[in-house]
């Protein structure tokens, strides 16, 4: 019967299992199926050798462009990972096992998951922090979400520069929900401070914003955190976590929930996953986070351990009244992201974020001295920023293509208006000479 | 052992990064710079290699032990699948959203169009969204699914129909999309019970999630009559994949009434549960639903080439920022190629063959409740062992200590100390000898000596855990308050 | 002090060192050391981050030709090597540690290197082997001279069919030994076998062969074993791992000592290694044995455990009356070689060796049947066999090589007056499709 | 743990191979068939996965646990040089000797002159062949060439001087070549005693083998006199690069007399130990040895290409079959890259200061006989604890129950009870100073309880073995005899 080591069984032990069931054949514990409910057709390839899958599986990568200089981010970004990243968060007790569930053989996963959320707690400077969601997108989801909770309101206003991508998974969340949500337009790559205080009112649960925002632009958020909370909102930042090496913490800034992405923290691009979502609180909202949370306790001996904590918010006990219907978290994902940190450590993560920033203003300055270009943010700029160029930015993007240069993130798919806009990123993988390259390109394409 | 952040010493340099070949910018403004750098850890490579390698050594896995955990589907995860994921970590995903960008992601996009025609023709569905992040994302996508095709008819939908024996996830997956939940008891014959489940439909119901086979291992033979009950009121039928491994070939949920699906990647199509994840949750539907599929879609194009659709004014929009967990589909994707036809069908009939040689062999040891031909898992309860005082967690914690990782426990909820066992195809009938004596032995110490089973374990890093104090103190990231 | 991650104390801790040993820098630490024997240069390059060392590594290796078709063997194979290998072989608790000195805390190496020996001994047909060698090639050189020590004779008959590599490596392990070497000159890509057996006399210690030879021709070596027997002399057979899957083992065929070579058994390419070589020979003669060998015991308790055994041999114990220099084992590649038997499995590894049989002789078939090409080899072949051109090989290699084709060791350089020979190899990763297409280009090529 | 042919099932199907696209080819003659396949497992890919696992988990080792075994240089491997080596594991070897060939190869041989050239001015020798395969055949590769210069000059030579310190591969090779052994003895002062040795010396001696610092961990003062006397002789210097790791750009043997050196890549260069090998073992040597280095050399051109030298009348031959092991040079090459000069250099300066420190630490509770600075290692005697009836293999294996991996003990054969312990520079403080404190408590518990000493280990799967019954039986095959 078996021709794959992936069914282990031989003949003869089918033959003996079968007996000892009681059974005649395989197909009769198929009985239960009735026959009109069998499968009217199971029309997939023949398998392959190992040996064949890889070189398939290789020339369907090879199917990709080849050598990308990456200038563009859009939530994603090319960063440096340690080599260890993969080689420890690749320990097989690591990545085939599953939630810990019990918890004396799970310390592993535990104890990481536990510092990871440390980390995430000190990045962000808040209280709490889950042990990760799916992805920074659908964490600004489920804090839009926890928000609506906490405050039993049903309104939100979300600013523009959020990520396009994110504003519609956050808009597809809630869209059976009954919840308004105001978005704010953005102005010259910032947020319209003024109009956004306006649309604040006392059914507002929660402003969202993302900082830098989707043009690369910083915003300092304690004015915003305060007039929020003079609403009695709550304040939703999404950060880039690499930024929090150099910019001022959310926490401190007065935000209420933050979320990011965690793909930057050691999880490679992967055509956009998987990675990690992450989400920090105040220990006073502690009961509303979605999702598994790990807490610190000591077993019958006194001696510490960890455990997963709160599951009475969760679905396989609240069932439909749990604050999420999360299940997985993204377990190893996290990890990655914990050993990124770990092993870059408290001043090499300050010396990323700082060379981050040199290198995309050095490019900024340079592209910025183009004939034509000129630079939409105002103010300081996190590692992307945005030029206004004097033609059709796609049209110059799919130029630059050709020659395996992305050369940023044209904006006219979602920023109608914008259609000369370009969001380039840097980060600091990107060399003076490859910066220095894309500007004689895109001199050349204009 | 000690956190990695006791083992930070001030000063200790971490990973060298590359030297600046640019000069130093001006700083930020005051109010955005950062007054003092988070608190990482300051540890040598090595620590972090010591520690984490430590750390790993904590905990059971696949790899080093049996790992019967019901419905989890811990099947053996080939290696192979972990290097052709490697191959494709260098692709940005933003690239395929450029202007001609999906040309210079053909490989990429290539490989989800496949991926989703594969899965469409396993449930029998018509088309496939591969962006669901995980199962659970996958149920609640597929009920906006549902909610817009209600929309797009008119329909006044208030009601999300679930078995008691459903997965927790699905009633809260409907409740996220705003759904109150009707749940209908199981009958005694193991199956939603099919008279009360007739009562409990009204026009209002939007639709109906079952696990098919069911939680407790059981396939249901009455699916088509509940699907057209179900349809009857314009409800439709969810199809929780979660127990696909059972299936594969022998019955697609398009084929016999089922109108979304999701499907659990990392259950079904051996990829590694990652401690936790990440997993992926592909939604297949029926053609009355595409058109509300999330954006962007991936379409095969006259040419052959791959491009990507964003036209598509009745879609949900978007349940994540890309294409999904791309990294874990591409291993399910080369699980299918590798294994192919037979050999998923193959995988079908021995997942069910293990479980019902499991089930054969503890029957005389365990209660069971539903003594009928199990699927791909069978349900016994702790109901015997409870007379001497000894729960499901004390079998479980007995296992532990005997090297090997319990099945799940106290799941169903509908089963009184619920002991679920899912052995799946990739382990031999060795191991579940092995298993299965140890499993006699728990239920001859159950008798003989209770005591030592609610010690249990004493073999690992820690005994058993004060789960109570964790709640209470709430200590969930190591810092000063 | 220290920048680097590698060195981690930080300033004040090696301050505290400096204390507590009593000197005031690490400078007096040297001391002991006169001015006048202190380096007069160590003119380096500048060290590098990880990221930049990388990419530097990847360029090197990309000034490798990239593609190559390999219809090359001489030593080295191109074989399949299951994912498990890698990720098994992986594990840092294998790769991190040293030999096994303190048994109870490394019975993982221990125990598999056992696995490793039984493994060795199965597919040779043999009794004992030892730990692993460093190549095939060394093997072989220890072979002859552990023949030597347990005959007490000086004298070896050499097979020109041995790789002419190999050969030079025995000679130059001998050269300052008085050790007579006699080799005989092959025939048609044969063994002149009654040439052999007139060079056999009572000071011969043994007769080394390899088969199949270095033109991929099969011997039967029943006849020699009897013949050297006969003389007192011991048959030492160099022996590809690969063919023992199809050909019948050299034990059965009355080898005393079996040698060879293990990179096709698991291990890459890896530009020439590493790799490991094995050797295995009968019980009684263990005790000559070179290198480490691991025995089964038991400890206190009656529980299974291994050793290092029989280390009396040894160099650290025996200095210069040890059996061999030896220290160090190929441990890791040999670990290989184990991981890559058992997943491939009993069955598999001979499907493996039919599977090489069945590309080779269909390949040989086709080329033969390109105009003017005739096959050397009388009687069979495994895997490689020799081709006669019409023209000098070398040129028609060196042609095919520019489409990254490596077609066959020529053999001008190595056997005079086979300067139109060319020995072909072809493996199961060679699929059709590449054996036509390099028939099409050496028909051209003639 | 079962080995895994006890796990063997008959007929279980090992990795699936690639199916034949050509026709089957007729048998083999009878006499050349294999009667019966090899006995390998008949095991499947998750058996396999499970059983190596787990036995890895069997041992310690430099990522999981501090391991100061003397001489032996078990610092922290870099991850980042396991995926370098990587990228070099589909070149062929014999690409390069093929005609034109070397242009096919520019990277690969690229590598191994620009090591070649680093080693040599690290060392202070003129050229370096790469193709040694570990320590011990570097050191058979350093007297062949010794005696290969002896035999163009016409010298006759018998023998070679060792002190009484040298590892026992330095005799060993030296008899592997043919010469006999004269061993000089250490003096009071823990280096070899110069009067004997000077008195040793005749016109018969080939070379000289020093470790220096030698494998006291000390650096001896008066190794040019010792040189200039074996010159004196027409006796060459051989430098056994073990103890490298002490004198990085400190010192280079080149400079002070000697000859002909090996290095031991997976010791200093910081290469994996892979549980016993593989190593490497590049040879430098002055110019008037430079003709007689083995062959292929590798030459860098003109016109800045590499390519091989074969016509080389007076050379050795061939030490091994290609360009040595060359994925732990890539691994050494790399290393060297990322630390560089200054990084080499401070390599060198910790050790030592670690070494130091551990002296420091504990030589009020262990015997050190010979009480001076050390250079990267130190050596004490379990002198004081033998007194207890405690010898330093007790020590050892106390060490183990705590987590350590034991020193070196009973090396050098000079000191009674050795115990010779190598932090080397990757360990922080924090790792040493737990050392330190077990190291206290063992020989604390020497004195108040030698029993639980004697009963050590008892926290690992075995306990110390019967070694008598293993050399008595000879079981190192598993299988029927």
């Amino acid at each position: 019967m078996s021709d794959s080591h992936y069914c282990p069984n031989t003949p003869d032990e089918i033959r003996e299992m079968l007996a000892a069931i009681g059974v005649a054949s395989v197909e009769e514990l198929f009985a239960p199926i009735p026959a009109e409910l069998r499968a009217s057709s199971f029309d997939l390839p023949e398998g392959m050798s190992e040996f064949e899958l890889f070189q398939r599986m290789q020339s369907l990568a090879g199917q990709n462009a080849q050598g990308m200089t990456n200038f563009i981010g859009g939530g994603y970004y090319d960063h440096i990972i340690p080599a260890v990243v993969d080689h420890l968060s690749g320990r097989a007790e690591f990545y085939t096992a599953y939630t810990p569930y019990q918890p004396e053989c799970s310390q592993g996963t535990l104890q990481a998951l536990f510092e990871y959320q440390t980390a995430i707690c000190r990045l962000t400077g808040m209280e709490v922090a889950n042990a990760s969601l799916y992805d920074g997108a659908t964490a600004l989801a489920e804090a839009a979400m926890m928000a609506l909770r906490v405050t039993n309101r049903n309104r939100l206003v979300m600013d523009g520069g959020v990520s396009p991508f994110t504003r519609q998974v956050v808009r597809t969340y809630l869209d059976n929900l009954d919840v308004e949500i105001v978005e704010i337009a953005p102005q010259q790559g910032g947020t319209d401070r003024a109009a956004l205080l306006a649309a604040l009112d006392d059914q507002t649960a929660a402003v969202l914003v993302q900082n830098p925002n989707f043009f690369g632009t910083l915003d300092d958020l304690t004015g915003l955190a305060d007039a929020a909370h003079a609403k009695g909102a709550l304040l939703v930042a999404s950060v880039y976590p690499i930024s929090l090496g150099l910019v001022q913490s959310p926490g401190a800034m007065g935000a209420d929930i933050v979320v990011g992405d965690g793909q930057s923290l050691g999880n490679p691009l992967s055509f956009g996953g998987p990675s990690f979502g992450f989400i920090a609180t105040t220990k006073k909202y502690i009961r509303n986070l979605p999702g598994r949370i790990i807490g610190e306790t000591v077993d019958k001996e006194g001696r510490r351990g960890f455990v997963l904590t709160l599951q009475a918010r969760e679905q396989h006990i609240k069932r439909h009244k749990a604050t999420s219907n999360i299940c997985s978290n993204q377990s190893l994902c996290a990890l990655r992201g914990l050993i990124f940190l770990a092993s870059i450590g408290k001043q090499g993560f300050a010396e990323l974020a700082r060379l981050n920033h040199d290198k995309a203003e050095f490019a900024k300055s340079t592209l910025a001295a183009i004939n034509g270009v000129t630079v939409v943010n105002r103010g300081a700029t996190f590692n992307e920023f945005t030029l206004a160029l004097p033609k059709n930015a796609d049209e110059v993007v799919a130029k630059l293509l050709q020659s395996h240069t992305a050369a940023g993130v044209p904006l006219a798919a979602y920023y109608p208006g914008m259609e000369n806009c370009l969001v380039v990123t840097v980060t600091e993988k990107r060399t003076k000479d490859e910066i220095l390259a894309l500007a004689r390109e895109l001199e050349r394409a204009l | 052992m000690k956190l990695i952040y006791e083992q930070s010493v001030a000063g200790r340099p971490g990973v060298k990064l590359p030297a600046a070949d640019v000069p130093r910018a001006a700083d930020l403004p005051a109010g955005l710079l950062r007054d003092e750098p988070a608190g990482l850890p300051e540890v040598s490579e090595l620590d972090v290699v010591r520690h984490y390698t430590n750390l790993s050594r904590r905990n059971f896995s696949v790899d080093t032990n049996f790992y019967p955990l019901g419905s989890c589907t811990m099947k053996y995860n080939a290696k192979v699948l972990e290097n052709a994921a490697g191959l494709f970590s260098p692709y940005h995903p933003m690239t395929a959203l450029l202007p001609t960008g999906e040309r210079f992601s053909q490989g990429s996009l290539g490989m989800l169009h496949e991926l989703g025609r594969w899965l469409a023709e396993i449930t029998g569905m018509d088309e496939v969204t591969t962006q669901p992040l995980a199962g659970a994302h996958g149920e609640m996508t597929g009920i906006m699914l549902i909610a817009a095709y209600h929309k797009a008819k008119g329909n006044r939908k208030k009601y999300v129909v679930v078995p008691d024996s459903s997965h927790g996830t699905n009633p809260a997956s409907a409740a996220m999309v705003g759904y109150e939940i009707i749940t209908v008891p199981t009958a005694p014959y193991g199956d939603m019970d099919l008279e009360l489940f007739r009562q409990a439909m009204n026009d209002e119901v939007a639709a109906v999630m079952m696990t098919c086979p069911n939680t407790l291992g059981l396939f249901n033979p009455h699916i088509r009559e509940i699907a057209d009950i179900a349809h009857a009121h314009d409800a439709l039928m969810y199809y929780d994949g979660a127990n696909l491994n059972a299936i594969l070939g022998k019955v697609r949920p398009g084929d016999v009434g089922f109108d979304v699906i999701h499907v659990n990647l990392h259950k079904t199509f051996g990829t590694p549960h990652g401690g936790g994840g990440p997993g992926s949750g592909p939604v297949g539907v029926k053609t009355s639903l595409v058109p509300f599929l999330p954006m962007p879609r991936i379409v095969k194009k006259d040419d052959d080439s791959y491009a990507l659709e964003t036209d598509r004014p009745a879609s949900i929009g978007r349940t994540a920022n890309f294409f999904g967990n791309f990294g874990v589909m591409v291993k399910a994707f080369a699980y299918m190629a590798m294994l192919g036809r037979e050999g998923l069908i193959q995988v079908s009939e021995q997942a069910v063959l293990n479980a019902n040689y499991i089930m054969s062999q503890l029957k005389d040891y365990y209660d069971l409740p539903y003594d009928q031909t199990c699927m791909h898992e069978c349900v016994f309860s702790a109901g015997k062992q409870l007379r001497h005082g000894v729960h499901a967690i004390d079998i479980a914690k007995y296992l532990i200590d005997r090297g090997y990782h319990p099945p799940t426990v106290y799941f169903p909820l509908i089963v009184k100390d619920a002991i679920m066992i899912e052995p799946t195809e990739t382990e031999s009938k060795a191991t579940m000898d092995a298993f299965i004596a140890v499993m006699r032995e728990a239920a001859a110490a159950a008798e003989k000596d209770p005591e030592a089973l609610h010690t249990a374990p004493v073999s690992m890093p820690v005994s058993r855990l004060d789960e109570t104090k964790a709640a209470r103190e709430q200590n969930v990231c190591h810092m000063k308050w």
